[in-house]
């Protein structure tokens, strides 16, 4: 047992261990809870107004939205053999290795999201004044729109949470802080990481694939 | 070394001001809290004491209707966002639970520094909001009011409020994994305090309703800047969504306020009545069944707002159902008297007085789940009285407890006795004064957030307003008295009322570390009768 | 101090009810708040540190003792529950001999309109021993038309007509409350309810100054002048559907689901035509784009 | 907790979740009516099944990190059952 990997408040890195990990998966809960008031109005709307609701869904660019899936899923993988290698004491170059292109995929998924953002943008269906929608009921099309910003846009910015976070893992990677005895803080970013990816599989399809093409 | 190591504690341990601001030790961060959450208090108290003038008369024109609806969406946010809900937890919660376990400090130190100053935050934005102009909304936030209507700071005290619910979750999140992993050897789940119940039993509202407020603010602010429509009739949406969403949160947050309080009471009887509680397994379970039952009455809140008969009907049953853990609890705490050795010391009076504020302010709400009854008195003074007896007459009756019972740990000082029980007596007077009349104001049918009122009323507007001076003189007693005890009470010693319980077996106040070493438990708690040792209060 | 009310008047055949239901809780309330009150003062005396009472035998708990008191307190609570439930489904339960009446609410005043055109503004008059129901609507924000005497109370909301019902019992003024918080002026959204002799509010309606226009026939009125008629033929042989007799029926729409064809649906088609579409119906009717059936 | 699961595994789940996603996508074009809505959930949810015990390993954890795991699922059933037992009904 190395001191210097636990914390004064703890008698033995097993406790430790177990706090990160109960820690993590109750910030985990609270998280679901969140987004679960986004998924109410969803679902009550969506019973409200099925078809404005199929119908804004097939505006959705599914080919994006697919590229950006198969994306996340594969930070999904890389994120996980980057924890693997960290608790398996492997060389910290393996670990960064895994790390960047958890990195890199992340940003990618950002990036086309922005660019969804920007066709969003261009064909007036962002939700406020400017929204023009000719073949659905408007108001119940700028439901769907404001849902797909609000739900999104708040799952970009645990993306975005994401990044910072497994840069910081990044440099404590770098300088060597894990170990086969203790990997706690990349084990919890991994495990983040992985929520982040979960609510994209309910995402992408509530908003995507509710309309028949 | 003029002083030696083991003379230092928490507060002496070192001086500079870099000490506090960046500490990461409970007891600290929980003194901090202490200053904020009592600023609000008072903040608070001071917008209610000018709604009670403004009410003294039919058509008094002290503040302007606009000003007078600012003020108790100041008093509703202030007293419910920034100090009942954080109240015990943070500063009892905080400086006890490491101490009521055995360890040296919450599992997660710094998340505890960062909750703090995420609070700090939250409430700049809420005072700013306040400063700026105030809002109007009421802290219920109603759309489309509050999306469309208010031309008032919306979106600030929006960000505020959303802002300090993260602070609440890290604490209920650390208090979670720190009474699962940090429990000293011996001290099984049901040798724990039952305070350390009621804060476990909290810390679960807390992580699994404060996420779904924030969102609610959030989608809130999108509504009021963007206009989407998802809470706004006119635009195709249902006003009714937020309110379900809004007390899905805040139903339960009443039982954030109150549970804790709960524990604090049933830390107190046992102590000054000398015996072991009575029921322990009941009382532990009640929060439990308290905490979970109370996610599934929120709808008690909207039977007359639109909602369906249907659901009304299941609402007003599920909210039976919560009344009964409260019932076992008040029942095991009068029995626990029996056959006791009674002590009336300060703090036993806020408890006893906090027994029976709490057994009116339960029954009426039963009257209020009455789906029958609940269409003649919602939204009137009926409710306002109703929830300040279990807010006010409960939450803060056991918080001055706490505070008086934990201060000798907390200060390492005494506080003078008489003072003490005449505050209590005149806080307890003054309640009842203050909000007995408003029940009867409620069943003649005055509504709430209201700055004028027909003539006929005034006699019972007269009698609350007096007794909220009465209530803020004795509010006022025990903050100059605990601060005057700081410099002149006497010595407290470890364990000054003889009780039970791993806090009293350190020092007062406590070192940094709290223990020298790590306490072994082998004893039931309150265990006054079976241990002669303990001696009496 | 003689005209000081500890009470509120009972003024409708529901406040009795909703009285002896309150007699009952507050019974219950007194009995046990004096209980655990008495309760505490006496074990407080007995067995105050100072007396040598027996303290010997003291159990730490009582399974039989628990159940009594989980059991009896259920048991209250769910007689209370149904005699609640039921007051609650009679308040919810309009008579169908009901005269209608018109509510709308807005900051800060309550309109109202009579079936046969007589508006009246923060003032309710009806004849006493008579259901009313009252249909009510907000044009912006949430209020709640409420009448302590009457035991009576519902949220107005905006976009969907909500209904309470009562029928007074005793002549005379009432206050008339907004008790949803709905602005500035929300104290000041007040008003009066008229209980009159039934001659006497056949009277008064009859001493209506100008009446304008009975609800239906000036309705029937806006149809022809809004060219609805040209479409909506009664025939059904029309560019649009007929409406004859639509009320209270059941229409199928085009996504194949079934609508009461209700206040709130029919309020929503003039408003919003494309809302719900009737099945067999290709075309919207973009007749109205503004709402002016709220400046009405 | 740590737990040792063989690189092998990653990548079978990672196939899987990749077949499951052209499963879903696929089931787009094709229109089985109300039928759509629920495979495509089910389809979700074996995904998310599948990310939560591969790659979170929730499976190997304490008592208590699975009763808060799952306490998150179980409270946005209420919450949405709840609002769905008004809003439905009305």
């Amino acid at each position: 047992m190395s001191d210097r990997d636990l914390s004064h408040q703890f008698e033995t890195l097993e406790q430790q261990a177990l706090a990160s990990s109960l820690g993590i998966w109750v910030f985990l809960a609270t998280e679901v809870l969140f987004f679960g008031g986004l998924f109410l109005l969803y679902t009550v709307y969506r019973i409200k107004y099925p078809a404005a609701f199929m119908e804004s869904s097939k505006l959705m660019d599914i080919k994006l939205g697919v590229i950006n899936t198969a994306i996340l899923l594969t930070s999904s993988l890389t994120m996980a053999l980057a924890v693997h290698s960290a608790e398996e004491g492997e060389k910290k170059q393996a670990t960064l290795r895994w790390l960047f292109l958890t990195m890199f995929l992340g940003i990618v998924f950002l990036g086309i999201k922005g660019i969804e953002y920007h066709h969003k943008f261009v064909e007036h269906l962002v939700p406020g004044p400017d929204f023009v929608l000719e073949s659905i009921n408007q108001q119940q099309a700028q439901i769907f729109f404001g849902l797909y910003f609000a739900m999104t846009g708040l799952h970009a910015l645990h993306m975005i949470i994401g990044l910072g976070v497994l840069s910081v893992m990044g440099g404590m990677t770098w300088m060597g802080k894990f170990t086969k005895a203790y990997s706690n803080p990349i084990h919890v970013a991994g495990l983040y990481w992985h929520f982040v990816d979960v609510l994209w599989i309910f995402l992408f399809p509530l908003l995507y694939l509710i309309g028949n093409r | 070394m003029t002083t030696s190591a083991q003379a230092k504690n928490y507060i002496t341990n070192d001086y500079h001001v870099w000490s506090w601001v960046a500490t990461r030790d409970h007891k600290r961060i929980a003194l901090m809290y202490l200053v904020a959450i009592t600023s609000f208090f008072f903040l608070g108290g001071l917008a209610a004491l000018a709604m009670r003038l403004q009410l003294l008369t039919p058509h008094t024109e002290l503040v302007q209707a606009e000003t007078y609806n600012k003020l108790f969406t100041l008093h509703g946010v202030t007293m419910v966002f920034f100090f009942l809900i954080p109240g015990i937890p943070a500063v009892l919660g905080n400086f006890l639970l490491p101490l009521m376990l055995g360890s040296r400090d919450l599992a997660f130190p710094r998340l505890n520094l960062a909750s703090f100053y995420v609070y700090l935050l939250g409430a700049s934005f809420t005072l700013a909001a306040a400063v700026l102009g105030g809002v109007d909304t009421g802290w219920t936030f109603y759309t489309p009011y509050s999306s469309t209507y208010s031309n008032t700071h919306v979106i600030t005290m929006g960000i505020g409020i959303f802002i300090t619910g993260f602070s609440s979750i890290l604490t209920g999140l650390n208090f979670i994994v720190t009474t699962h992993t940090m429990r000293a050897p011996g001290l099984t789940w049901f040798r724990l305090p039952l305070f350390v119940w009621a804060l476990y039993a909290t810390s679960l509202i807390i992580v699994l309703g404060t996420p779904v407020i924030a969102v609610t603010l959030l989608l809130l602010i999108l509504e009021r800047g963007f206009h989407m429509g998802i809470f706004d009739p006119a635009l195709g949406g249902d006003p009714l969504l937020f309110q379900h969403l809004f007390w899905f949160y805040s139903h339960p947050a009443v039982y954030i306020m109150v549970l804790p309080s709960m524990g604090v009471v049933s830390e107190l009887i046992p102590c000054f009545a000398r015996k072991r509680i009575f029921g322990y397994n009941f009382i532990a379970f009640s929060s439990l069944a308290i905490a979970i039952l109370g996610f599934f009455v929120w709808g008690h809140h909207m039977f007359i707002s639109g909602q369906s008969l249907y659901a009304g009907l299941i609402f007003s049953f599920l909210s039976f159902l919560v009344a009964i853990p409260s019932a076992v609890k008040v029942f095991n705490w009068t029995a626990t008297l029996y056959k006791g050795r009674i002590y009336l010391r300060t703090p036993m009076l806020y408890a006893l007085g906090f027994i029976g504020l709490f057994t009116i302010g339960g029954l009426t709400g039963i009257m209020l789940a009455c789906l029958g009854l609940d269409a003649h008195v919602h939204d009137t003074y009926f409710i306002i009285a109703h929830f300040h007896y279990i807010m006010v007459g409960g939450t803060i009756m056991a918080y001055l407890g706490g505070i008086h019972f934990w201060w000798p740990k907390i200060s390492g000082k005494l506080y003078p006795e008489f003072w003490g029980k005449l505050s209590a007596m005149i806080v307890f007077v003054g309640f009842n004064l203050t909000f007995f009349p408003q029940f009867i104001l409620g069943y003649l049918g005055m509504p709430r957030r209201i700055s004028t009122y027909p003539p006929e009323f005034q006699v019972f507007n007269v009698m609350s307003t007096a007794g909220a001076t009465i209530l803020g003189v004795g509010y006022l007693m025990p903050f100059i008295y605990l601060i005057w005890s700081l410099r002149y009470g006497k010595d407290a010693g470890p364990n000054p009322w003889n009780a039970t319980g791993l806090e009293w077996t350190t020092a007062s106040p406590p070192p940094t570390e709290n223990f020298a070493e790590v306490p072994t438990v082998s004893e039931e708690a309150y265990d006054y009768r079976s241990r002669p040792e303990i001696g009496n209060v | 101090m003689g005209n000081v009310p500890f009470f509120p008047v009972q003024a409708s055949t529901m406040a009795p009810q909703v009285d002896a239901l309150f007699a009952f809780l507050m019974a219950i309330t007194a009995f046990f708040s004096l209980l655990i009150a008495l309760l505490i003062v006496v074990l407080v005396i007995r067995y105050h540190h100072k007396t040598d009472a027996d303290r010997q035998g003291a159990n730490n708990s009582h399974l039989v003792l628990e159940l009594v008191w989980t059991g009896i307190p259920l048991g209250i609570v769910m007689v209370v529950f149904v005699w609640g439930a039921d007051v609650f489904y009679r308040m919810k339960t309009v008579p169908p001999n009901a005269l209608q009446i018109y509510v709308v609410g807005k900051q800060w005043m309550w309109k109202i309109q009579h079936p046969e055109g007589q508006r009246e503004i923060n003032e309710l008059h009806v004849p006493v021993g008579q259901p009313i129901e009252l249909t009510m609507i907000s044009e912006d924000v949430v209020h709640d038309f409420a009448v302590p005497a009457f035991r009576m109370k519902e949220d107005v909301l905006p976009g969907r007509y909500t209904h309470q019902w009562f029928e007074a019992t005793k002549v005379g003024e009432y206050h008339l409350f907004c008790d949803q918080y709905c602005g500035t002026l929300h104290s000041g959204m007040t008003g009066r309810v008229t209980v009159m002799e039934p001659k006497d509010f056949a009277n008064w309606l009859a001493h209506w100054t100008r009446p304008s226009g009975v609800m239906t026939s000036s309705g029937a009125e806006l149809f022809q002048r809004m060219a609805c008629a040209t479409c909506h033929l009664p025939s059904g042989a029309g560019r649009g559907p007929s409406l004859t007799g639509l009320y209270g029926k059941t229409v199928t729409l085009q996504d194949g689901r079934t609508i009461t064809a209700d206040d709130t649906y029919i309020r929503e088609s003039i408003l919003k035509p494309a809302a719900k579409i009737v099945r067999g119906i290709s075309l919207s009717c973009h007749r109205f784009k503004t709402s002016w059936m709220s400046k009405a | 907790m740590r737990i040792s699961t063989p690189i092998k595994t990653y990548l079978n789940v990672y196939i899987g979740l990749l077949a499951l996603l052209a499963a879903t996508v696929g089931a787009v074009y094709v229109n089985l009516g109300p039928w759509n809505i629920v495979i495509t959930m089910a389809i979700a949810c074996t995904k998310a099944f599948l990310v939560v015990t591969f790659f979170m390993h929730l499976r190997a954890n304490a008592r208590a990190v699975w009763i808060y795991a799952s306490l998150g699922v179980i409270w946005i059933s209420f919450l949405i059952g709840g609002t769905l037992a008004d809003v439905l009904t009305r």
